[in-house]
């Protein structure tokens, strides 16, 4: 039943007050692949996300997602279709430690969280699961630390962690390089080309060497539309996504 | 033969620190310390403690320090009790502990009717009264169109309840009224309603800040100075002193003591405002709080002793006649009610005054088997035998 | 060690210092971050602050700024010590700050925003300056302030100090979230501030940028300075950024 | 409300070990308290609002939902508690089922009003709320205006218990009280009390995980008024009376007040604080005039020096969670 | 319908005392981010100062209006800068539990020496009477009320709104330490902010002296009506709360006139209804 696309747009619109922050997008994701969305600052990049994931409102357009049209579904559920995103400032329960961010996660897949008679005891099952995800990410080593404590670029990795627990089809990851050392950069990209053997993975990210490395295609974004869409080789040649997006020096 | 001591230990139990502070509060218990000072029971061997209480105007806290007094500091006697609500709900815990309630604060005529108990005296006022004697005394007088500003509280309905029924009784007619909420800052609205009502007598059914406030605003839009009369139904001294002379002039209400009455009254006030901390003299709940302690010792001196048995000391009040310096002769009836004389004042204009709480003038005496409800009408179960 | 190292080699460069941290301490809290920091920055210079993650590189500008509760030792800025300044005074002798999280008002529009940070000397951008830089505000102006899209706040960011007048700026990772057009933007107008007198302290994880703007350079780790070099010895340096920073 | 819980620490297994050992030491003392000369009565009606903050705290401390009005359970459940015991002559068990039974409605209909709205308008519909129950109240022929339902009578529980006699009535309370606590202990470390724990975390990740928050937050708002209003039937035979201070706000304020000085969102921490208020309310009675600048001071004191409340405080030092 | 008019009329003027109080409320909160409970205790304070002024020092109305409100406001001042300073940055409801309980303090002090009852205070000679205005008999005084509080409420939406000082308190409000980096003096402008709607408080608290008893009690009864205008004029907003407040005065008028018994409820279920309708009250930014 695989569809080519996951993930498609037609029209895709969100106006704020008379000024068009997203105007008339077609997007198509193909299942599996590593897409990225780049793009000058405004262009449009965050607000198409909040669209996908339902925390706006499109003003016009259409989103399918697997065959369904999720246009006017609720965020919740979204996520539960196994479309899944990240914030492009960093979220984490900061007073949950590690491991209980990621089994919260956990948790939601497999039910019972409305059971507040039973001991939490009952969630010691999702424990391997989490340990796994964590050591995945790298993170074994701050199981137990309150998520509050950790270093920045590790707050990102568990963030990772916990939308992986969800099991997703999908994930959304806005700049999930951003404000990060040269170290963890090279980690969390690793970790990325890691998990999308698994999953389709839609991307913003300023930093061009990850998006070099990293994504099948490209869709370049200005002013709220689609300017161009291909390749990294074949976009950085391409003289309007220079102009707008990579400046003079760039090639 | 039960044992008898010569001890007796007594709480006042009062608003300290709330609504009713001033007209009760420390004035009261001032008042029981005064009354066990003048018993000279000391003098003939009886130990008498007093304690005194807040109940911050929560039934709650009252009972609980009622419950504690009782089974735990050995009270026997509990005194004063402002605010119908905490009222109600001390005197059942006085019931169940058979201790002695001698009210001077509350003015739900409750008290010795549907809830009355074996144990307990409504001293000083009720509804009931209040209504009675006011609403008589001016319709009589010419004012037989009304019109109510009610505070929409179980008080106040019963207060306008009694007076409609006087007032109609009298050949008055009610001509409309409105209930307006607790605490309400503003009464414009309702002063203008009332004045709109053209009724001769704006009846005001509240109390406390709810009377000061609208008698003040009355003097603001005119009433007065247009022909109508203000009655206020429930006005103690301490409101008097707070709207000042100048505004409260020409307002007729009802109470059962004033300072300033004759030799006695004016005699046990002195030695009374000495004591207070604002040298004000007493107000009529603290004065029926002196007067119901001492009637209360001598129901013990006739005892012979403290049985420590509230029914049967309260039995043995309702026995003897009522007679003090404050309020004079009376008695205890049946139910409990403490019968009395009831007077009609009218608030002095300031060139009247003659000193900072000169400000009554009598201008009516209603005797005390005509003020308060007849035994007839009272709904008390201890009057069906 | 290193620090002292330093000292003893002077960095050649224009003008007097502006800047002298010696042995600066700070801490947030109960936790010492700073462990003696001594740097110094003359007047027209850019100087980076590069290091890791976590390293104390932001925790510098903001005591040079004053906003850490707790600090020790000495920060003289043109000859005055500072190190018990409140941040109110610093920025009124000409010190501005664009912070590494933005702080973009969210109950400010985008103008007011702009015109926040009150002018303090003259000497300050003008406003038809600022707007040809960062054309995206212009058309924003009375938006909310953090309705921009993370990078436009980025810009607003070092907009409204460059209006001030102050001549020495600290910017930390100023091109964080920025699109390469901006990135290319911002370096074309540190170098022209630079060429107009002022003097930069610069906080950059983006190493191939800061290598465009900077004089100099100092690494700082676990609250330490540990190095330092200018930009003509940068080649010869390679190997020691690598090590020190993986990049 | 992020500053309000910054200092509670996650809950580890030895946590968990150290609640379990205080719990016992908490239900031992209060088992022997009528053996002590301590005054049962007073103890009573603490435990009573003891179990009204626990309830209180359930929703803030581990919710992150502040409510102004939760007085409107306590004094739903006595009114109609009181008004089934006195009137309709029910057996102490089932008024108390009635009582609480109507808490849960109200906890429903107002829960399903208020959790659609953040921070302080989510508290603001609450008082709201409450304060339209009081004018309800007020009007209600049933309720007595202010004078209330007075002299309920205690009966029998189960038939059994004689509730007039205040040891059986001491022990009934404690151990409806404990009852209560245990459950809102269990409904903290249970699967549900994680998920809330998050969406007050942060909410906006907890819906991108998939998590339909605002039906967490009714059934811990339901939860919490049922159990709210389980004090307020139990307050009834405690205090043989309902009455409006009951469901006015300045109530909503108390309950507020014994979570925060006790500790809010530490286990014991309502416990201890509504003892100190209820002893505060007791023993400062004897003050007369200056009781309320004696608690205003307490006040002024417990947000300047003991911001975590007393129990904070303490597990602060310990480092434990308590 | 005359008498409708009437009620309207009233109801306005009810009106400028919900919105001058809920202006300084407003304020307090709009820039310190504190729920300033004690409004109610020194909007009582300020019609006790007009009272001692010319009780004790025979200084008159006319001055009172200034100096009452100057003398609050240096107390209020005084609280900010020995306690309410150590909040910032948490949450509200310790600034709630703070200022109640200085609330408790103020009302307690002034009940010990001056009893619950209240002092008499009275309309000063030249506002004294009323104008017929043929559907109602206007006193004079309550005419004033409306105009100055009108006026004072739109001065200080100016100063707030629309100048440069307004926008370094909002910003201050939202993130102090950047905006004293930025050169300015924050603690003393949130000091005098506070010392500002104080000051509001004691100057609505001198108007109300002559017409309220001036009682220890007249702000407690009051602060909740309040504390909701500025939740349904949305937390912090001026406008909204000046808005609100005038508005309530005209509803509740109406509503003492069609069903009385509601009228101190009103302001509850425009609450309910305003915040189901709109998130964040009529004009409010996010919570
Ligand atoms: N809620 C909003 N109200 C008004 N304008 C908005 C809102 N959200 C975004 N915008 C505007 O829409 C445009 C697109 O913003 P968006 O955040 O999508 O940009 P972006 O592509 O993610 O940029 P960046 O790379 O800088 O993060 C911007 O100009 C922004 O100012
Ligand atoms: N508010 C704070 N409270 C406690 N510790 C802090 C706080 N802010 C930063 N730290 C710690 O201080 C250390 C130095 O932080 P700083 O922000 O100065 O690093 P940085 O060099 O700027 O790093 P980055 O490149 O991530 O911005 C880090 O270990 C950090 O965890
Ligand atoms: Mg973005
Ligand atoms: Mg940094």
């Amino acid at each position: 039943m695989a569809d080519e696309f996951i993930l498609e747009t037609s029209g895709l619109t969100k106006e704020f007050a008379g000024f068009f922050a997203v105007r008339d997008v077609a997007l198509k994701v193909r299942r599996g692949s590593i897409h990225a969305l780049i793009g000058p600052n405004g262009a449009g990049k965050t607000t198409c996300f909040n669209l996908l994931t339902k925390f706006l409102k499109p003003s016009a357009g259409q989103i399918r997602y697997k065959g369904h049209d999720i246009t006017a579904m609720p965020p919740a559920d979204v996520a539960r279709l196994g479309l899944v995103r990240s914030f492009q400032i960093s979220a984490v329960f900061p007073h949950l430690t590690a491991l209980e961010n990621v089994r919260v996660a956990l948790q939601r897949q497999h039910g019972s969280s409305f059971d507040f008679w039973r001991s939490k005891t009952v969630l010691d099952r999702f424990n391997p699961r989490a340990h796994e995800l964590l050591n995945d990410v790298g993170l074994s080593e701050f199981a137990n630390t309150p998520a509050v404590e950790m270093p920045y670029g590790r707050k990102r990795a568990l963030e990772i962690a916990t939308t992986l627990a969800l099991d997703p089809e999908m994930m959304l990851l806005d700049e999930p390089m951003a404000g990060m050392g040269h170290e963890d950069i090279d980690k969390i990209a690793a970790l990325i080309k890691r998990i999308s053997a698994k999953y389709t993975i839609l991307m913003v990210e300023h930093n061009l060497s990850v998006v070099a490395n990293l994504s099948d295609i490209i869709t370049v974004l200005t002013r709220g539309q689609v300017l161009a869409e291909g390749n990294y080789a074949d976009l950085s040649k391409d003289e309007r996504v220079k102009e707008a997006y990579l400046g003079a020096g760039h090639g | 033969q039960e044992k008898l001591d010569k001890t007796v230990k007594i709480g006042a139990l009062s608003d300290q620190s709330g609504l009713y502070a001033d007209l009760a509060g420390p004035g009261s218990t001032l008042a029981a310390q005064m009354a066990i000072e003048d018993s000279g029971l000391k003098a003939k061997g009886w130990t008498i403690d007093l304690i005194s209480g807040d109940h911050q105007n929560k039934p709650d806290i009252g009972t609980t320090i009622a419950r504690q007094w009782f089974d735990v500091d050995k009270v026997d006697t509990i005194v004063d009790v402002p605010n119908s609500g905490v009222a109600l709900a001390v005197n059942n815990v006085v019931k169940e502990k058979n201790g002695v309630y001698i009210n001077s604060g509350a003015a739900t005529s409750d008290l010795t009717n549907a809830q009355c108990s074996p144990n307990t005296v409504h001293w000083t006022y009720d509804t009931y009264m209040l209504a009675h004697a006011t609403g008589q005394a001016l319709v009589k007088a010419g004012g037989d169109t009304w019109f109510f500003l009610t505070a929409d509280y179980a008080f106040g309905a019963a207060l306008e309840r009694d007076t409609t029924a006087v007032v109609t009784a009298n050949g008055g007619k009610v001509v409309g009224g409105v209930k307006h909420p607790l605490n309400t800052a503003d009464f414009s609205s309702f002063l203008l309603q009332a004045q709109a009502s053209k009724a001769k007598i704006i009846g005001l059914a509240n109390a406390g800040g709810d009377t000061t406030n609208s008698i003040k605003q009355a003097a603001e839009f005119g009433i007065v100075k247009g022909g109508q009369k203000l009655a206020a139904l429930l006005l103690f001294l301490t409101d008097v002193k707070a709207i000042g002379l100048e505004t409260a002039q020409g307002l007729n209400f009802t109470e059962t003591f004033y300072w300033d009455l004759n030799d006695k009254t004016r005699a046990f006030s002195k030695r009374f405002s000495e004591r207070m901390k604002n040298s004000a003299p007493p107000t009529m709940v603290q004065a029926g709080v002196y007067a119901g302690l001492m009637h209360y010792f001598k129901a013990l001196e006739a005892l012979g002793g403290n049985p420590h048995d509230g029914a049967k000391v309260v039995a043995k009040m309702k026995t003897i006649p009522t007679d003090d310096p404050l309020f004079g002769k009376g008695e205890v009836e049946a139910n409990g009610r403490v019968t009395h004389d009831a007077y009609l004042f009218e608030v002095k204009k300031p060139s009247e005054s003659k000193g900072p709480w000169d400000f009554y003038k009598l201008v009516g005496t209603v005797p005390g088997n005509q003020a308060f409800t007849p035994l007839d009408k009272s709904t008390c179960a201890l009057l069906k035998k | 060690m290193a620090e002292a190292k330093l000292a003893e080699k002077p960095v050649a460069a224009a003008g007097a210092d502006v800047l002298t941290v010696k042995d600066l301490q700070a801490w947030y809290g109960e936790s010492h971050i700073l462990h003696g920091i001594n740097f110094n920055v003359k007047a027209g210079e850019v100087v980076t602050l590069l290091g890791r993650n976590g390293a104390g590189k932001t925790t510098t500008l903001k005591s040079v700024m004053g906003v850490i509760g707790k600090r020790a030792g000495s920060i003289r800025f043109d000859n005055q010590e500072i190190i018990r300044a409140t941040s109110d005074k610093i920025a009124r002798l000409g010190i501005a700050f664009c912070p590494e999280e933005r702080g973009i008002f969210a109950s400010l529009d985008v103008r007011e925003n702009l015109l926040l940070p009150p002018v303090v000397r003259p000497g300050g951008l003008p406003l038809d300056q600022i707007f040809t830089l960062f054309p995206n505000l212009k058309e924003r102006l009375t938006s909310q302030g953090t309705k921009l899209s993370g990078g436009e706040q980025q810009m607003l960011a070092i907009a409204r100090i460059l209006r001030t007048g102050a001549r020495f700026l600290m910017l930390d990772e100023p091109t964080e979230g920025l699109a390469p057009v901006i990135i290319q933007q911002i370096g074309h107008t540190i170098a022209r501030l630079k060429s107009q007198g002022f003097t930069i302290l610069l906080v950059e994880q983006n190493f191939r940028f800061a290598s465009t703007v900077a004089d100099r350079y100092y690494i700082v780790e676990h609250g330490k300075v540990i190095d330092g070099f200018a930009n003509s010895e940068l080649s010869a340096n390679m190997d020691k950024l690598h090590t020190y920073l993986g990049v | 409300m992020s500053a309000l819980t910054d200092d509670t620490l996650p809950i580890t297994p030895r946590a968990m070990r150290d609640e379990m050992i205080v719990f016992a030491a908490m239900a031992l003392l209060l088992a022997i308290v009528p053996w002590t000369g301590i005054y049962p009565f007073f103890v009573m009606q603490a435990l009573c609002f003891a179990l009204l903050a626990c309830a209180f705290n359930l929703l803030i401390g581990y919710g992150g939902l502040l409510s102004f009005g939760h007085a409107m359970f306590l004094g739903t459940a006595g009114y109609v508690s009181a008004h089934a015991l006195k009137v309709w002559g029910l057996s102490p068990e089932l008024g108390i089922l009635v009582g609480t039974a109507a808490a849960a409605l109200l906890g429903l209909v107002t829960g399903y009003i208020s959790i659609k709205r953040q921070g302080i308008y989510f508290s603001m519909i609450t008082l709201a709320l409450s304060q339209l129950l009081y004018f309800l109240y007020l009007q209600a022929p049933f309720t007595h205006g202010e004078d209330g339902i007075q002299g309920i009578p205690q009966g029998h529980l189960l038939g059994i218990f004689d509730l007039s006699k205040p040891l059986v009535l001491y022990y009934v309370v404690l151990v409806g009280f404990l009852a209560g606590f245990l459950l809102i202990y269990r409904t903290i470390n249970s699967p549900f009390g994680e998920v809330l724990k998050s969406i007050r975390e942060n909410e906006p990740r907890a819906i991108s995980l998939g998590y339909k928050t605002d039906q967490y937050k009714l059934l811990a708002f339901i939860l919490s008024g049922t159990l709210a209003g389980f004090a307020g039937s139990l307050k009834v035979f405690v205090a043989q009376n309902a009455s409006l201070t009951d469901v006015h706000w300045s109530m909503s304020g108390e309950i507020v007040l014994m979570t925060l000085v006790g500790g809010l969102g530490t286990i014991f921490g309502p416990v201890v604080g509504a003892f100190v208020i209820i002893a505060m309310q007791q023993y400062l009675a004897g003050f007369g005039q200056w009781v309320t600048v004696i608690q205003g001071v307490i006040f002024v004191a417990c947000v300047l020096l003991f911001r975590r409340g007393l129990v904070g405080e303490l597990a602060h030092l310990l480092r434990r969670s308590l | 319908m005359q008498a409708l008019y009437a009620q309207l009329l009233v109801g306005l003027i009810n009106g400028s005392f919900y919105a001058l109080l809920s202006l300084g409320l407003a304020v307090i909160f709009g820039m310190l981010n504190i729920i300033n409970f004690a409004h109610g205790a020194l909007y009582m304070m300020g019609a006790f100062v007009a009272y001692f002024l010319l009780n004790l020092g025979g200084i008159n109305y006319w001055w009172a209006l200034i100096i009452a409100p100057v003398v609050v406001g240096i107390f209020g001042m005084i609280l900010e800068r020995t306690m309410l300073q150590w909040l910032t940055g948490l949450d509200h409801l310790y600034g709630l539990l703070l200022t109640f309980g200085i609330a408790l303090i103020v009302q307690g002090v002034f009940q010990n020496y001056f009893g619950s009852s209240g002092l008499p205070y009275s309309i000063p000679d030249q506002l004294k009477g009323g104008v017929n205005l043929g559907f109602m008999f206007l006193p004079i005084y309550r005419g004033w009320v409306v105009v100055f509080s009108l006026v004072v409420c739109l001065a200080t939406w100016f100063l707030i709104e629309k100048t440069q000082l307004g926008a370094y308190l909002r910003a201050a409000t939202e993130n102090p330490t950047l905006v004293r980096a930025f050169g300015i003096n924050v603690p003393r402008m949130i000091t005098l902010t506070y010392g500002l709607g104080v000051g509001l408080a004691a100057l609505a608290g001198v108007l109300s002296a002559p017409i309220n008893q001036v009682r220890p009690l007249m702000g407690a009864d009051l602060i909740i009506v309040v504390f909701a205008v500025v939740v349904i004029g949305g937390m912090g907003s001026i406008m909204g709360s000046i808005i609100t407040g005038f508005a309530l005065g005209v509803i509740e008028g109406l509503t003492k006139y069609f069903y009385p018994e509601a009228s101190n409820t009103v302001v509850f279920v425009l609450m309910v209804v305003v915040l189901l309708v709109k998130p964040t009250g009529l004009t409010g930014r996010a919570a």
